[in-house]
Formats: C-alpha cells, structure tokens, sequence
C-alpha cells in the first residue's frame, strides 16, 4: 500500500470527524489534534476507523508516535509491511 | 422426531404443571389419545396428541412445571413430522424509570411564549396580569411595544461607535444564536443568583492509569476506556457520600435528587456547548460510561439528542482535559447547586512521606452554590473523589 | 325419498345415498373441528376456539332442511353451520387463522364467520344476541312479502336471556317467519341445565308465547332432520315462528381453556357412546346398507379437503393495517 | 337556490313529524317503529296522527322490549328495509347497548365489509324537566365513543326538519338525539327546506373574544349568555357542534385560533365527556394559539335531582356561563 493510499484512508477517516476540516493544506508536521481541534473521544474513534480499515492494533504506548501526519502515514507503513 | 411440546390452551396460560403421564417409554401412541394430565390455574386438563408413534423419551418429571412450548416428550414417528417451532418471545422488559421533575416556572400561556419567540422578547423580563402572575399575550405584545421604543435611542447612540467587522466560523446563523442566547440567559442568571464558592484539589493519578492500563490490555480497540471515565465513576460514587451537591435550588431550598445524572459539557465543532445528562452514572459500569458518553458525543454532535436528556441533569462536569487547561474554575447551571472542573493529567513534582518523585497529576475542582452547601461539605466531596480514585480497582 | 308426517317412523324407510350424503356432512365437521384444536394447541389459532364435536347431527340435519335464500342467524360455535351453508373450509381456516382470505377479512376470528352469499348473519359472542337479529330479518321478510325462513340457532344459555322471551314474543305476536332452533347440549359453559332453569323442559317454555314447538334427539341425524323439515314447512306456510329443541352434548370442554369441572367424565364416556357418526353408521349396517368402503372413501374425501384448507390458510396474507379503518363506516358507492 | 323563501312557523316536534312523513312518503322501505308511536301517538307526541296516515304495519307499537326491538331494528336494515325505531328517551337505550354497540356499529368491520346497517335510531334526550335521575340523562357523549355509528343533535327547528333524510340516506346506523326541552320550542323554517348535512358545525353567532362550543340544548343558553355579556362589549363566537360523531373539530379548531379562549358547554356529566375530548382536541390542535386553559361547564358528576332548585344547580345554567366568560376575558370574574 503507498503512502499516498495510505493518506487518503486517513484524510477520510478524519472526514468523518471534522468534516469542515480543508485536508489539502494540513501541515504535515503540525500536531494534529491542536489543528483539527480533535478530543480523546474523537481521536479514540479515528484509531478504531483504522483498527476496523486495515487491521493493525495501536496500543496506548503507541499514542506518542502519531502526533502529526507524517508521523501517522510511517507508523501505518511500517505495520504493514 | 416429533417434539411433544406444552400445548398452550389460552391466551392466558403461561406454563403448566404436569400432573403425569398416561404412557410410559417404548409406548406406541396415535393421533388423539390422551398422552398426559396437565394443571393449569383452571383445573387439570387431558392434553392430546396428534401423531401417531412411539414415545422415544420423556424430558419433563411429574410434578414439574413448564413455560408453554417446552417440549415434555420426543416421539419416534415413521415418517418425519415437521415439529412446530414455538418462538419463546424474549420478553424485553425495559424498565422506565420515570424521572420527576420538580422544577417551577414561571407561568406563560402558549400564545405569549409564541409571540415572544417571534418578537424577540426575553420572557424572564416581563410582568405578567394573568391569573396568579401568568403572561399573557397582551403582556409580551405591551413588552413588545416599550422595547422598540429603547432600540430606537439606542440607535441613535450607536451611530458614533466604529463598526469592527468580527471574524466567526461560518455557522447557521439562527442555532448558532439561539443556543449562543441560552447560555448567555443561563450562565447571567447563575451569576445573578448564585453566590459560589471554589475549591481545588490535586488526585494523583497513577494507581487509576495503572487500573486503565491493565484494563485496556484485555481489551480490543473498540472497548478501550478513556481515562476521564475514571473520575467521572468516582465523581459520582462520591455524590452518594455527598447527596447535597446533587440536586436542585428552587423557591429558596435545595431538593435533593434522587438520582444521580451527571450532565457531560460536550463541545460542537462549530462552537457552543451541549450538556446532555449521563443517566444514574453512579449505577453504571467502567462499561457502560464509555458507551454512554460516546453515544451521547455521537448524537449531539449530530443533533439528535432527546429533549429529556437536555433538562434533567443533576450536576455538571466539564472535562477540559484534551485541551490542555490545567484547572477549571466553572460557572454553576440553575437550577443545579454544583459543578465539577477536570483539567489536564500533567507530569508533576509529588512529595510523599518526605520522598519526591514524579507522578501523573490531575487538577479537581469544584465550584459550589453556598446556599445549598459550604466548604466544609465541598471539601469531603473532593476528599471521597480522591479516595476512590487511589483505590481504582474498585471503580 | 318418500317420508311419513310424523317424526318417529320416518326414520326407517332410509335412503342409502342420502344417509351417506348426512354421514359425509358430519365427517367434514369433525375432522374440521378436529384439526381446529390440533392448531390452536400449535398456537396458530389463537383467541376462544368453541367445538361442535357431538353436536353434528344438529347442524346437519337442519340445514339440510333450509333453501340458499333463507337466513341463517347462528351462535360462537358456528363452523360446522358455515360449512353446511357453503363456506369452503379453507376460508372458514383462513379466518381462524386471521388470515385476510378468511371470510370476515380476519377480523372475526372463529366466533364470527359472516357470508352475505349464503345468507349467514354471522357468529354471535353475545350470548343471544343474535336473536332480535333473527326476528328483524323475518319481519323485513314478511313486510316484503318474500317466502323466506329466518332459521335462528342458539343454546340452552340463550334460554335464560331476557332477548329470547322478548324476541319469541315479537315473533308470536307479529306471526314472523322465525325457526328458533335450541342446541341444548346441557350445559351453559359451566352451568347445568338444572342450575340455569326453573324449567328444564326448555321446548315447553315456547307454549307461553303461543308458539310452535317440538324436541328431538340431536344425537340423530336422521331424526332431527324430519323433525327440522316439519317445522320448517309449517313456517314457510306462514303459520308463525316454530320452535325447535334438540337435545344433544358437546363432547370437547366449553372452549380450549376449560377443564371441566362440572362433569365427570363418566357422563362424557356414556354420551360418546351415542356419537351421531357412529350411530348413523350402526344405523345403515343393520340395514345393510353400508359397506366398509363407504367409510373410507368419505374420510379420505374429507382428509384430501381438511389439508388443502390449511394449506390454503397457511398460503394466506395478513391484511394490511393500512385497511385498519376500512368499513367502520361505508365507503360512498352508490346508495 | 329556492324560488320565493316563503317561511312557516314551526315547533321543533312538528319538523320532526313533517320530516318522518316526507320520508315515509318518498321510500315505502321507511317505517317507524317503538313504543307508544301509534296507538299513542308517541310518548312526546311526535308522531301523533302517522299511525292514521299509514297504518299499523309502518307505525308499529312494540312491546316494552328495547333490547329486541332495536335488534329487530337492525334485522330489518340488514334485511333491506329503512327502519327508524323511537327509544323513548336515552334512558331506556342503556337496555340495548349491547345491540347498539356490538351488533349496529360493529358488522360491517367485523364481517370484512359485508353487511351494512342503514337504520335510523332517535331518542330523546337531558334534563330539566325535574323527572329525577333515571330520566334525565344525557349520555349522547357515550355513544360518540363508539366508531362505527353517527350520533347527531340537532337543536336548531331547521335541523329537526333536516336531518332525517340525510340520515336515512347513509348506509351507516345513525343516532339523532332530541333534547327533550326543545320539543316546544317554535320557530320559522322556509316551507321547502330540504335535507341538511349531517357532519358539520355552525358558527351560529361570530365574535372575536372567546369561543364557546356546544350542541343540542345548551345552543340556546350558549346564546342567551353570549347577548348578556355582549352589553360589557365581550364579543362571543358561538358554535353549535350539530354532530358528535364525526366531530367537526376543524371549525372549532379555527374559532379557537381566531379568539384564543374557548368554554365548552356541555349537559353531560364532565368526567370522560364529549367536552374532555373537545378540550383535549384543542390542546392537541391549536395550543400555540391559547391564552387561557379551556373551560368546561358541565353539570355536575351527580344523579340529577328532582327538587326544581337542586335540579337548576346541577344543570348548566345561563348565569355560569356568563361569569365564566367574563372571568377569562377580563380576569375580574
């Protein structure tokens, strides 16, 4: 799966979530959460969305690694292989 | 094999006893002998069967008793007999509990509420004539009247101040409003009538994040608990030890509620506040708190909330958290006598019995109606919220 | 088929194809009855079910009596009087069931069958209450001069309601075209006759109101089907209302949530024993008249029409609840 | 529209007896039957000199049997006549109740559209005549409960006149009930008035300050209070229902929007009444639009009394209704 596949799952995902949100212009090393105004429930449910799409389990360890975009699309890719 | 099951003779026969059986194992039966003696609040019954065959085995005892539809025998047959399926309607008794609101209004006819709406009149500033103090029409229309009087000076007025054009979301502009109103009206009123008092407490959180921890491990993604649903469970388990926080101020005494809804401040994307209550969430699981909250979350952000969700809140708590505040300092909702403040689960010094350490700590705060309650009581509350929350296993 | 005027020889000059006909007719009901309780136990027919069992001989032998345009007024335990008028058992099943093929639309459930073709008023829960019925539809007979008879069934219960000493008096005194038949069976739902009545002769009670009147075994086909032809003639004469008892016994409980408390069941064995099939039966074979075929010729005949009328109600729709209003009131075709 | 509108003077009995008399004459399946309408003459002299007129088979005297008479009634509309059958007042209908309610109003729906029952039911009905509690009722609200039948009340001499062919034309059993203090009332009707509507009310005086709802014979109270409280310029909108079943609510509906207050007068007893469902269908309708709670003036849950001045206190008088309306409107009351 590429990267850019990879992005387009999330940006959905997170369509769901803040659909005002204007995905083009994300930084993609911005935090995230402070960005999109994103709150533990919501991002809970964004982990789950991925959990459900492609199968990978994310522990609350993992939670410091998934701070900005580029951040989330390594840590997707390195699962996946 | 033929299923010889409880027949039901009634409408309102639920279950039989059986008396005994006219047959024994091995024995050959046909269509229309009395095969048992069943006794039912009407008196014994013969029951008949209506195939022919041999009884293959007898699954209920004389003497016992059985619902309608449970099978009491198995009968061979030589040919095969498509046995009636009896669906046992699960009964899903869904206890209501009615929740009694005693809560007093002002007394406005349906048409002046109307004619408020439309004319833009706050009802709270106007003097009713009706019977016993009610607004009528005539009152708002009059209300009406002297108010666009006042608008035209303060026009006048206005001319000189320089119009700064405010940068807002996009956001459709009457709910916007309207709820932007409600809770200017309810926060005025609360600042109005309530004298409060504040109180802060810092929890050390690491005995419940461990709890969470092991929890979490057990569970799949879909199940994970948040860590606020922690001190929410705690903070209503010490509502039972402090039953003075959660209830109501009205016509000058405070009437305690029975039971304990926490209303949840949740946030829309596109600004303002909801405060849907979670019912009896001092009854409720770790479980079924996340589940709650996170159907409440869902649905108000969609706009589906039910009306009686909206007003019947015991107490409020408001989670800032996520957003990184530190401590809460809130604004009581009337009629309510309490509000409860979490702020961030931030890394901080900790000295204990003379050894400093690093532990993950929690600002409480609460903002109390003095009315109803002091400090003193304030104070115990926050002390039980500590104390179940360094004994988390127990949430 | 020639027949004496007086009841009680015409029961030996028999005709052998009719008598099977009368034998037939009572195989339908009881396998029909039958299969009814089978499929309430199996809780397909829900609601009070009411059994004719034992009681075929009356039905039979009175409709038989009876032309397509007379009017047929007729009690709860009314299947066995809808077949005989010509309702087709399925229908009859189908409306047991609540199926919209029944002939009420599923709305009457076993206890009211009603056929505007065959001129069945219906089934009546209301103990009696079909009688005034009865009466208005042999006064509208008589004041449009038509030649009908109003044949009006009831039980030993009805006798003891304040609608029957009303309607025979109305009938008497404006000499209506009414054939009250009384399916006294001996019991009102739990109450002997003696228990109900000051007088148990219940045909004796119609001499107060000037009516004819007569009683018969209703455990005979035969017998209770001269007796029915002699009434009914003198009512289509116009010689009044005629007042009919025949004394017969249910076999089954009241309904399917009784358990019979108010008889032994030594007296149930003792009227079985009388069992108007069976009787009938033994009736031809001292005459030589039946052979062992007949037999089982009518009870497949019967079996074959049994199963496709369950298989007909099981086929059935539910009415749509869309139609819930339907026919409170009519709906505005032409007056 | 009628030529010249010559009027003749009328009672409100003698429209009665005129419109049971054109309707004998225009259909030969139309007779009359129930107790004393013959020989007698009828118990309130309606049908005084039709027994003459058309003979014993078609005005027929029955025996003390109301159960069986009205059953009969019913035979015979199933049987292809069009009876009307006199109970002599609602008192004696509680006798066929059951006839009424599971036999009349119930087998069209029960036998799936088969058979319908054209019949035509009168009783006379109220209070006020002090002939104490077992002949005064007014249970016209009972029988409006009951789907499947008509329940009208006509107050008005036109509607006397009116309604009985109208309601011999319906496939459908249809209830008239004739307050009994109106049988004397006279009044003018034009000479060739014709069958009226039987499902809709009347405004029978507009106004814009309250609306007051009723039927039968509380019209006229209704009326002589709305002219009493007219000197103190409260302007009352009155509405005579005509017709409980159906319920032509939309006319009071839109009365009660217009004037934002309403007062239902009824002579039934309150509890359960007509006028709880007339309130409740104001609330349901037009809530928005209310100023005040509905009113209800009722007679009193009593077993109406014989002594005159126990009578008039428990009946629904001019006078009640008057301080109530003032009450709602001017809050002085």
């Amino acid at each position: 799966m590429t990267d850019s596949e990879i992005k387009e799952i999330i940006f959905r995902l997170l369509g769901e979530i803040a659909p005002e949100a204007n995905f083009a212009e994300l930084p993609p090393g911005e935090n995230l959460r402070e960005v999109l105004d994103i709150d533990s429930f919501d991002f809970l449910n964004f982990l789950i969305g991925l959990n459900a799409e492609l199968g990978i389990d994310i522990p609350e360890s993992d939670y410091g690694q998934l701070r900005t975009l580029a951040d989330i699309v390594s840590y997707i890719s390195a699962r996946l292989k | 094999m033929g299923e010889f099951r409880m027949p039901s003779l009634g409408a309102d026969m639920e279950k039989g006893i059986l008396v005994g059986w006219n047959f024994k194992l091995g024995d050959p039966i046909k269509r229309g002998d009395i095969i048992a003696v069943v006794e039912t609040d009407k008196g014994a019954i013969d029951i008949e069967v209506f195939e022919d065959g041999v009884i293959d085995e007898i699954l209920v005892q004389p003497g016992e008793d059985a619902p309608v539809g449970t099978v009491l025998a198995l009968i061979r047959t030589e040919k095969e007999l498509p046995g009636a399926k009896v669906e046992a309607e699960a009964e899903a008794k869904l206890g209501k509990q009615e929740v009694v609101l005693t809560e007093k209004r002002t007394r406005v006819s349906p048409l002046a509420r109307k004619l408020a709406g439309e004319l833009g009149i706050d009802l709270s500033k106007v003097e009713g004539t009706g019977p016993g103090g009610a607004i009528e029409g005539a009152d708002v229309e009059r209300a009406a009247q002297t108010k666009k009087i006042a608008e035209v000076e303060a026009k006048k007025t206005a001319e000189q101040v320089p119009h700064i054009p405010l940068k807002i979301k996009t956001q459709p502009q009457d709910l916007q409003s309207r709820m932007r109103r409600a809770i200017a009206a309810a926060m005025a009123r609360s600042n109005r009538e309530i004298p409060h008092y504040y109180l802060e407490t810092r929890i050390d959180m690491s005995c419940a994040l461990k709890r969470l921890e092991i929890e979490n491990q057990k569970r799949s993604i879909k199940e994970r608990l948040l860590p606020v649903v922690l001190p929410i469970k705690a903070t209503a388990l010490a509502l039972r030890e402090v039953p003075e926080l959660n209830g109501y101020w009205i016509d000058d005494q405070l009437q305690l509620q029975e039971a304990v809804h926490i209303g949840f401040a949740i946030s829309l994307r596109q600004g303002g506040l909801v405060i849907p209550a979670i019912h009896h969430a001092d009854m409720k699981s770790l479980d079924e708190l996340m589940e709650t909250m996170r159907d409440l979350i869902i649905r108000t952000r969609s706009g589906h909330l039910r009306s009686s969700e909206l007003t019947d809140g015991t107490i409020t708590l408001t989670n800032l958290g996520d957003m990184g505040v530190e401590t809460v300092y809130g604004v009581i909702y009337p009629p309510q006598v309490a509000l409860v403040g979490f702020g961030k689960i931030t890394e901080q010094p900790w000295a204990e019995n003379s050894m400093l350490g690093i532990r993950p700590i929690l600002n409480a705060t609460l903002a109390g109606d003095h009315r109803a309650t002091d400090g003193h009581r304030g104070s115990q509350f926050l002390e039980a919220l500590n104390r179940y929350l360094q004994e988390a296993e127990k949430l | 088929m020639t027949k004496k005027s007086s009841v009680k020889d015409a029961v030996t000059q028999i005709d052998r194809a009719h008598a099977l006909h009368l034998l037939h007719q009572m195989l339908r009901i009881r396998r029909l009855e039958e299969k009814s309780a089978e499929l309430y136990s199996s809780m397909k027919i829900r609601g009070f079910l009411h059994l004719y069992i034992g009681e075929e001989a009356v039905a039979v032998g009175v409709i038989e009596v009876l032309k397509p345009e007379d009017n047929v007024v007729a009690t709860y335990r009314e299947h066995a009087h809808a077949l005989l008028r010509g309702m087709s058992a399925g229908v009859i099943m189908a409306e047991m069931y609540g199926k919209q093929e029944g002939c009420s639309r599923g709305r009457g459930g076993s206890m009211h069958l009603f056929d505007v073709k065959t001129r069945l008023f219906g089934g009546n829960a209301i103990v009696g209450g079909g009688l005034p019925l009865a009466v208005g539809l042999a006064l509208a007979d008589k004041m449009q001069g038509k030649q009908h008879v109003t044949c009006c069934f009831f039980g030993d219960g009805a006798v003891a309601e304040g609608e029957f000493h009303e309607s025979m008096n109305l009938a008497s005194l404006w000499q209506l075209p009414v054939l009250f038949i009384c399916e006294n069976n001996l019991y009102a739902m739990g109450t002997a006759l003696r228990f109900s009545h000051s007088v148990t002769d219940l045909a004796s009670k119609a001499s107060a109101y000037a009516v004819a009147a007569a009683s018969v075994d209703g455990m005979d086909a035969l017998a209770v089907e001269a007796a029915a032809k002699h009434a009914a003639t003198a009512v289509r004469a116009g010689k009044g209302p005629y007042f009919l008892e025949c004394r017969t016994y249910r076999f089954r409980p009241h309904s399917m949530f009784d358990a019979e408390l108010y008889r032994s069941k030594a007296e149930v064995e003792e009227w079985k024993k009388r069992d108007p099939i069976v009787t009938l039966i033994q009736c031809l074979e001292d005459l030589g008249l039946f052979r062992e075929t007949d037999l089982q010729e009518l009870e497949l005949q019967v079996a074959t029409e049994i199963e496709e009328a369950v298989t007909f109600a099981e086929a059935g729709a539910w009415e749509p609840v869309e139609e819930l209003m339907r026919f409170v009131y009519s709906e505005r075709e032409a007056k | 529209m009628k030529t010249h509108n010559q009027m003749a003077k009328l009672t409100y009995r003698e429209a009665i007896r005129e419109a049971i008399r054109e309707a004998m004459q225009k259909d030969e399946r139309v007779f009359l039957m129930g107790e004393d309408v013959g020989r007698y003459g009828g118990s309130y002299a309606v049908s005084m000199g039709l027994l003459e007129e058309f003979g014993p088979e078609r005005i027929r005297d029955t025996p003390l049997s109301e159960s069986t008479f009205v059953g009969a009634g019913i035979g015979a509309a199933l049987g292809g006549m069009r009876p009307i059958v006199e109970i002599m007042t609602v008192n004696f209908s509680l006798l066929a109740m059951d006839q009424i309610v599971n036999n009349a109003a119930t087998y069209l729906h029960m036998s799936g559209g088969q058979f319908n029952v054209p019949l035509v039911i009168r009783m006379a009905t109220g209070g006020g005549r002090q002939v104490a509690a077992q002949h005064s009722h007014s249970l016209e609200g009972w029988y409006a409960h009951i789907p499947g039948i008509k329940v009208l009340t006509p107050a008005t001499i036109e509607d006397a006149r009116g309604m009985l062919w109208t309601a011999l034309q319906d496939p459908d059993p249809v209830l008239i009930f004739e307050h009994a203090g109106l049988y004397n009332m006279g009044g003018e009707v034009s000479i060739n008035a014709g069958p009226v509507d039987i499902d809709q009310a009347r405004i029978r005086r507009s106004g814009r300050d309250l609306t007051i709802i009723t039927y039968g014979g509380s019209l006229f109270k209704a009326l002589n209070a709305a002219e009493t409280v007219a000197k103190e310029d409260i302007d009352v909108e009155v509405i005579d229902l005509r017709t409980l079943r159906p319920l032509d609510d939309q006319t009071f509906l839109d009365s009660v929007a217009k004037t934002h207050r309403a007062v239902v007068v009824d002579e039934g007893w309150r509890s359960v009444g007509i006028s709880a469902e007339i309130s409740a269908r104001i609330m349901e309708g037009v809530f928005y639009e209310l100023d005040a709670p509905v009113e209800r003036i009722c007679s009193a849950e009593v077993p109406i009394p014989y002594a005159k001045h126990m009578e008039y206190t428990a009946l629904p008088q001019v006078e009640t209704i008057v301080t109530t309306v003032k009450r709602m409107v001017h809050h002085d009351g």
